[in-house]
């Protein structure tokens, strides 16, 4: 008996007084079918706080907390506005308000996640493939992977705010002009069935390479089933994962390392495997349809060719022992939680800290105050030594400026730029990871341990462009000396 | 005569025991006092509509008249003791006397808990009751673990749960839900 | 989870059928009475293999593995001979023919660790009390550890040589002559009510100090205890403990890190806490009897003071999710096993991942296969990343010295030589703890990230001792750029 059987007995029928269908975006209707569901759902307007953030209702700007983050994404629009992550119900007015879309220009694939974007996906699709007027009736009809492909793959070349308009444009099962909602029922339910499904483009197309990798996945088993299998077609969530791979599915949908600018498609880095360097590899070696070298930004400060990390909650996950225990996102995001004589799941998403007994005690024996303390040794950890990176990122970047100044040439910098970058990439990997290391405490201190190696290895490269040769060594090895000398001291 | 001084001891033991039961029942009648008007007060009680009266009988069954037992009851049915042992052996002390105590107060309690359904989720065993709990598993295991029993009055006895967590259900067991089943 | 239970019914005392008493270092007849344990017990001779040298029976030799060692020890007798560990029965013979004793004078201390040495400290005690001729009787009449804490101060005194022709003067129980033994049943176990008891000064001392200090042990709860009681004495862990804390305690009389030379009686230091950075703290800040700093060794290759870490277990697991959990050293290194109709602890001490399915299953529902597969990751992790700390202890080294021959000052070096100190103390603290990461794998990882940044910041300010003055940056710094440049690829 485990918790996937236990929580299999939950499940009770439900009764439909508003039919919901591929239109549904707005969360309304369902509502109505699923009170429960619905009211925690609209919970995640509130803020409560935890340490570090977690669930601050403030959005502190990070770039105020951790002003190194402005040196780290110098050149880059992170650097213009980043801040704390927060409730579901925000995801769309932030996306609007941030100066990173306000003040720069940016792709509509950014939609992808922050907004209920299916049925555009599927009108734009329709469209493409030659529809000339798309009926309501038509895009509830059914699902129609496709044209969602097509219509994903449309969106991510229109820019930001056209992108949003066509959200406006689509029918929202409410309205027939439509609205854009933040992630909504829709997004994680089949409106026939209930069950969990994945929608995300960016998701189904970056699980199926990862099936494609030899990367072992011991953590998900039904990817080793399909490598196993005949391969005739490419891994599918939707029919091969199990249910309780599915409850960290959905989540993966977003929560993730992502490439979303247009010089293209949308994509998440997956096809070697989910480890830091094993997506760096991936990027090493991809080139954009121009058949120019992958990159995110050119670092303001030295030149440097940087990728960005954004939020691999599932990457990171996915090297922890939870997960290699079976133990899924929603398990601890979206503990059951008892209503009258049923058990529900959670649908405000937030920080297991507030809700330490249902979140963990159903595994874990011991107090709710215990198992916060557990996590903040973790996550003090972590913080200690991201700090201790931090540093070491912001005197490479001042060794790395004093070289140039001295005139160092291109040829000589090349490896020392490849150096910052490799160093860049694994602190921001945890910094913009969101559990402080929770997840994977061991990899994360790792990861930060290695680049702590890479940007002091760049310091030292460019200090040595400076420096003249090396003398050779004179100062002879001292022989071993005796343990205990002769003359000893006097006892106590 | 070494075994006859540990004799003794066992004596001295049974009786302290003996003292706590009479606190326990003293305790109990004065409460039940007191909350019976409250309870009342609440119309249904639920000692009847749980059949409170299973307290007193040893059919698991019987526990399963309060939905919040159905998860400690469907596991227990995979665990390894469920040929061997129902709730009560585990639960309910195993001399006569703390025995009626415990069913009577737990019946009782339990009971109230429903009616007012005020209680930890998920729940979590009250230190008198892992100690029913604990002597449960002396009952019947003693000769195979008497390694592990005191050598002296100072000294405690490991819990036996901090090994054997899920002997008699998985409630808070650390499972592996994804793995596959030869993962076990 | 509170895990002992109080008020449990006792033991019925073992049948004897041969008397054991305060002198019975011999094992054997200890045997007579208790077969099963005594069985395990000598299994340790075995010798079965896991990997990194886990219960490795050919005690390959630590230094040739991982040749950087030598210069981590240079100038120390640890760089002549450094071997992996094997079974207690080897303890003693393992001591006696390393070349740390054949090639180099050492004090008698080491046999603190290495041999059944506890009623020899109490003849010597006695002596040093001015008692002409200590007889049998005596010895063996009881503990008394004044004489015994009087006897082991008198023993870090003599030389190793010395020391051991007393242990050899010293009657066994069986022989009057006497003779010395590895660790043996009475260093554990008090042999009248064979509970387990710590026999050892050099504990005893140092689990007092740690109490003392105000270091949080919540995995040490009795600490707690005595820390809210009225202190009227020393904290001990003979009266104090609880059982199951004695279960890692009698591990913790050796598998700790130590001063063992003869500047100062043996001590564990613990006097400011358990973490690598206390220890650090206290031996900075700790002077010999004789008036002079705290060191164990002048490094053979810049001259800095090194301390030497010795297999810091009960330290790191002291910081791990097992100790915080209540799970102590002989849960797993001596799990029960079915003897017959009764439950006996393993006394064959070795590798867990020899005996997964009894050292870890009860507790943790997986297979044994897997159990060991995620030790392995663990231990891969932290190997890689000290295998990363060596390279940059290697190189700063190397640094050091180039900046020493260019002429650099003691004043210009001295700061230097305070980081070598620190790197190298980190990556030794890990290296020569032996579970490779396992008993505190953040924690493992944390230290060695540490370790890295020490050693490569030595590195830097030896090399800026001999770079020119940096000049003033000149290359501006580039604005943000739109993260969606007009010119747009073609999607797919
Ligand atoms: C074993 C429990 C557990 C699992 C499984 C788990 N998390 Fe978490 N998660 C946590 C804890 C604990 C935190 C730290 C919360 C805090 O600091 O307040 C956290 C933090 C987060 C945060 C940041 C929360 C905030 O308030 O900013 C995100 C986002 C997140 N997790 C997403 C995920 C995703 C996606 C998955 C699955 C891939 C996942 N988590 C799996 C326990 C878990
Ligand atoms: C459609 C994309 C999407 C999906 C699916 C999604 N998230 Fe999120 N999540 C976001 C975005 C965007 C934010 C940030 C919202 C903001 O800060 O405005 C967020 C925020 C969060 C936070 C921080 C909440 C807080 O109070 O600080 C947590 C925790 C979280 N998500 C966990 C999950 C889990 C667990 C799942 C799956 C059950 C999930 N998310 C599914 C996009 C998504
Ligand atoms: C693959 C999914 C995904 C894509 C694509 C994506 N986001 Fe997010 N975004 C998230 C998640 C998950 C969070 C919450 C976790 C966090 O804040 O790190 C988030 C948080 C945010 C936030 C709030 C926190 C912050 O960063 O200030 C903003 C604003 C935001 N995203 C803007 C954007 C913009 C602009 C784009 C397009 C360039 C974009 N997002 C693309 C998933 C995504
Ligand atoms: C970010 C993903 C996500 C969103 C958005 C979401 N759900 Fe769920 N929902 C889940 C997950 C995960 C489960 C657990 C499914 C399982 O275990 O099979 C779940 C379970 C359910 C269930 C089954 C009963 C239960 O409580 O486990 C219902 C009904 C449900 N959700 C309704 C809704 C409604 C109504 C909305 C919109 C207001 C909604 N969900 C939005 C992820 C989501
Ligand atoms: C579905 C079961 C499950 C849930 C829910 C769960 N855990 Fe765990 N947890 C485990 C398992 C399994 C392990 C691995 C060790 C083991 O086998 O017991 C583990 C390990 C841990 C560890 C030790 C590993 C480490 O990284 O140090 C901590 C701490 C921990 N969990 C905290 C939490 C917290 C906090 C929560 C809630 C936010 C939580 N767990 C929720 C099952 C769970
Ligand atoms: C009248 C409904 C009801 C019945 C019938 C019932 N229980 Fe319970 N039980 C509860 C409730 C409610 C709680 C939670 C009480 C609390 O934690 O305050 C509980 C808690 C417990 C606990 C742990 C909490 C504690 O007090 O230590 C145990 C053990 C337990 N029940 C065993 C049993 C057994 C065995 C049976 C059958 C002989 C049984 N229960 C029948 C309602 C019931
Ligand atoms: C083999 C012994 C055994 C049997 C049989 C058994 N239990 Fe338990 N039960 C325990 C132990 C031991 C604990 C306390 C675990 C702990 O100390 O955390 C416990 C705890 C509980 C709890 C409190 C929840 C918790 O984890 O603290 C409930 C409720 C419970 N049992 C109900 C039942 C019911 C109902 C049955 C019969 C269907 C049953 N038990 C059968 C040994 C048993
Ligand atoms: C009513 C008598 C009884 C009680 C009470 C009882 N046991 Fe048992 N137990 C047995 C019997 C009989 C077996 C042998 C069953 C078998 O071999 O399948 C057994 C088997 C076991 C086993 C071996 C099977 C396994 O699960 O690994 C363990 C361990 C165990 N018991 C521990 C406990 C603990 C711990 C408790 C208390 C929480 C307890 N028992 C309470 C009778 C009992
Ligand atoms: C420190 C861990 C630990 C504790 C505490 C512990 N056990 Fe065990 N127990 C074990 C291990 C390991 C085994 C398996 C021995 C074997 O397989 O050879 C075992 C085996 C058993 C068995 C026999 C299992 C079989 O295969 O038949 C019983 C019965 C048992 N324990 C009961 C208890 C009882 C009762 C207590 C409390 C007094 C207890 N145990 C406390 C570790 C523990
Ligand atoms: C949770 C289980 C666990 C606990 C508790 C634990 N250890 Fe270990 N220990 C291990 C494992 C696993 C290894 C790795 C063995 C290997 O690599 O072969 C190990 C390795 C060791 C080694 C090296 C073994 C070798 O073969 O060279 C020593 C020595 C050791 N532990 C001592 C201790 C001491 C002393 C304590 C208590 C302070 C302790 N351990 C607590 C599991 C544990
Ligand atoms: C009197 C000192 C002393 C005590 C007490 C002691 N050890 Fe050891 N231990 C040693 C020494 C010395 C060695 C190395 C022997 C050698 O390599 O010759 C050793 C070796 C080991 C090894 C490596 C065995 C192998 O096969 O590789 C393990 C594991 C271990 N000890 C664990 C423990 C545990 C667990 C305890 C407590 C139950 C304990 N030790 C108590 C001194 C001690
Ligand atoms: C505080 C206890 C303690 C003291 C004091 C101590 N040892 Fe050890 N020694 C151990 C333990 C525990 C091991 C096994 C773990 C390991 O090998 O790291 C060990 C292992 C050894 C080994 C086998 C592995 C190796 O290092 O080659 C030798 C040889 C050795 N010690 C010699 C000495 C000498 C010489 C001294 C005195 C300078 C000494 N020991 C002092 C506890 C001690
Ligand atoms: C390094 C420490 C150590 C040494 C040496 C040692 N023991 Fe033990 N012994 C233990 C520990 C720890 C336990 C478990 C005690 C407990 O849980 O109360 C134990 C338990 C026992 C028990 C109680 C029953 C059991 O198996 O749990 C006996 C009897 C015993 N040992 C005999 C011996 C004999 C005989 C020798 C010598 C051949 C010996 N021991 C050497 C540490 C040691
Ligand atoms: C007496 C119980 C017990 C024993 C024995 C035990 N563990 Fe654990 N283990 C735990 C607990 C408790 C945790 C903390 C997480 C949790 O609460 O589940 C844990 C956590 C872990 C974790 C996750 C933490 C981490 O560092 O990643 C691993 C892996 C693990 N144990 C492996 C082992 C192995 C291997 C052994 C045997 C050598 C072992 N354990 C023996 C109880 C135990
Ligand atoms: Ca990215
Ligand atoms: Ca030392």
């Amino acid at each position: 008996m485990n918790i996937f059987e236990r929580k299999q007995e939950a499940r009770i029928p439900f009764v439909r007084l508003e039919e919901v269908d591929e239109v549904s975006t707005d969360p309304a209707p369902w509502g109505v079918n699923w009170p429960h569901q619905y009211d925690s759902y609209l919970r995640t307007v509130d803020m409560e706080e935890s340490d570090y953030g977690g669930s601050d209702g403030m959005t502190a700007s990070k770039l105020e907390a951790h002003p190194w983050l402005k040196r780290l994404f110098a050149g880059y629009a992170f650097s213009l506005d980043y801040r704390e992550a927060r409730g579901h119900a925000y995801m769309l007015s932030d996306q609007e308000k941030t100066k990173r879309v306000t003040e720069r220009k940016q792709g509509g694939a950014c939609l992808h996640c922050h907004a209920s974007v299916v049925p555009t996906y599927r009108r734009l699709g329709l469209i493409e493939q030659g529809e000339m007027d798309v009926t309501e009736l038509e895009l509830a009809h059914d699902f129609n992977w496709p044209a969602v492909m097509k219509g994903f793959e449309k969106m991510s070349t229109m820019d930001y705010a056209d992108a949003h308009a066509e959200i406006e444009m689509t029918p929202d099962g409410t309205t027939a002009s439509g609205k854009a909602h933040p992630v909504s029922c829709i997004d994680c339910h089949d409106p026939e069935s209930m069950a969990i499904r994945v929608t995300r483009p960016g998701f189904v197309n970056g699980i199926a390479a990862l099936a494609k990798s030899d990367d072992p996945v011991p953590h998900l088993p039904s990817i080793q089933r399909w490598r196993n299998g005949k391969k005739d077609r490419d891994y599918d969530p939707n029919r091969d994962a199990t249910r309780q791979e599915m409850r960290t599915f959905v989540c993966a949908q977003c929560h993730v390392e992502y490439y979303c600018a247009t010089k293209e498609t949308l994509f998440f880095p997956w096809g070697n495997g989910l480890k830091v360097e094993q997506i760096e590899e991936l990027y090493d070696n991809h080139k954009f349809p121009d058949g120019s070298d992958f990159i995110d930004y050119k670092h303001g400060e030295t030149g440097a060719k940087i990728y960005k990390a954004q939020h691999p909650e599932f990457e990171l996950w996915s090297q922890g022992i939870h997960a290699r225990s079976g133990v899924s996102c929603a398990d601890c995001h979206m503990p059951y939680e008892r209503k009258g004589a049923m058990k529900v799941s959670s649908h405000w998403v937030g920080s297991p800290l507030l809700t330490a007994d249902k979140s963990c005690q159903t595994c874990h024996n011991v107090n709710a105050q215990e198992l916060v303390d557990r996590v903040h040794i973790i996550q003090d950890r972590t913080k200690a030594l991201t700090e201790r990176a931090a540093v070491a990122m912001t005197s490479m970047l001042d060794a790395i400026r004093a070289a140039q100044a001295a005139g160092a040439t291109d040829e000589q910098l090349a490896p020392i730029l490849e150096l910052q970058k490799k160093g860049m990439w694994r602190l921001d990997f945890i910094s913009s990871e969101n559990s402080k290391g929770f997840h994977a405490d061991q990899e994360a201190a790792r990861i930060l341990g290695e680049s702590i190696d890479y940007c002091r290895q760049a310091e030292i490269e460019a200090l040595k462009l400076r420096a003249p040769e090396a003398p050779e060594p004179t100062g002879e090895v001292i022989e071993v000396e005796g343990i205990t000398p002769d003359d000893k001291a006097p006892v106590n | 005569m070494e075994n006859g001084s540990s004799t003794t001891s066992r004596r001295k033991n049974s009786w302290k025991r003996y003292s706590r039961a009479r606190v326990y029942v003293g305790l109990f009648s004065s409460c039940f006092a007191i909350l019976l008007g409250i309870v009342l007060g609440l119309g249904t009680f639920t000692f009847g509509y749980g059949k409170g009266a299973s307290y007193l009988s040893n059919d698991p069954q019987t526990c399963i008249n309060c939905h919040v037992m159905q998860e400690p009851y469907d596991t227990w049915q995979k665990s390894s003791h469920h040929n061997v042992a129902v709730c009560n052996d585990c639960h309910l002390s195993h001399d006569p006397i703390g025995k009626w105590v415990t069913k009577a107060d737990n019946g009782f309690f339990h009971s109230l808990a429903f009616t007012l359904n005020d209680y930890p989720e998920p729940l979590r065993i009250k230190p008198r009751n892992r100690q029913v709990t604990q002597n449960a598993c002396l009952h019947c295991h003693a000769d195979f673990v008497h390694n592990m029993l005191p050598v002296n009055h100072q000294e405690e006895t490991m819990s036996c749960v901090h090994c054997h967590a899920d002997v008699g259900h998985a409630l808070h067991a650390r499972v592996y839900p994804i793995l596959e089943p030869n993962s076990r």
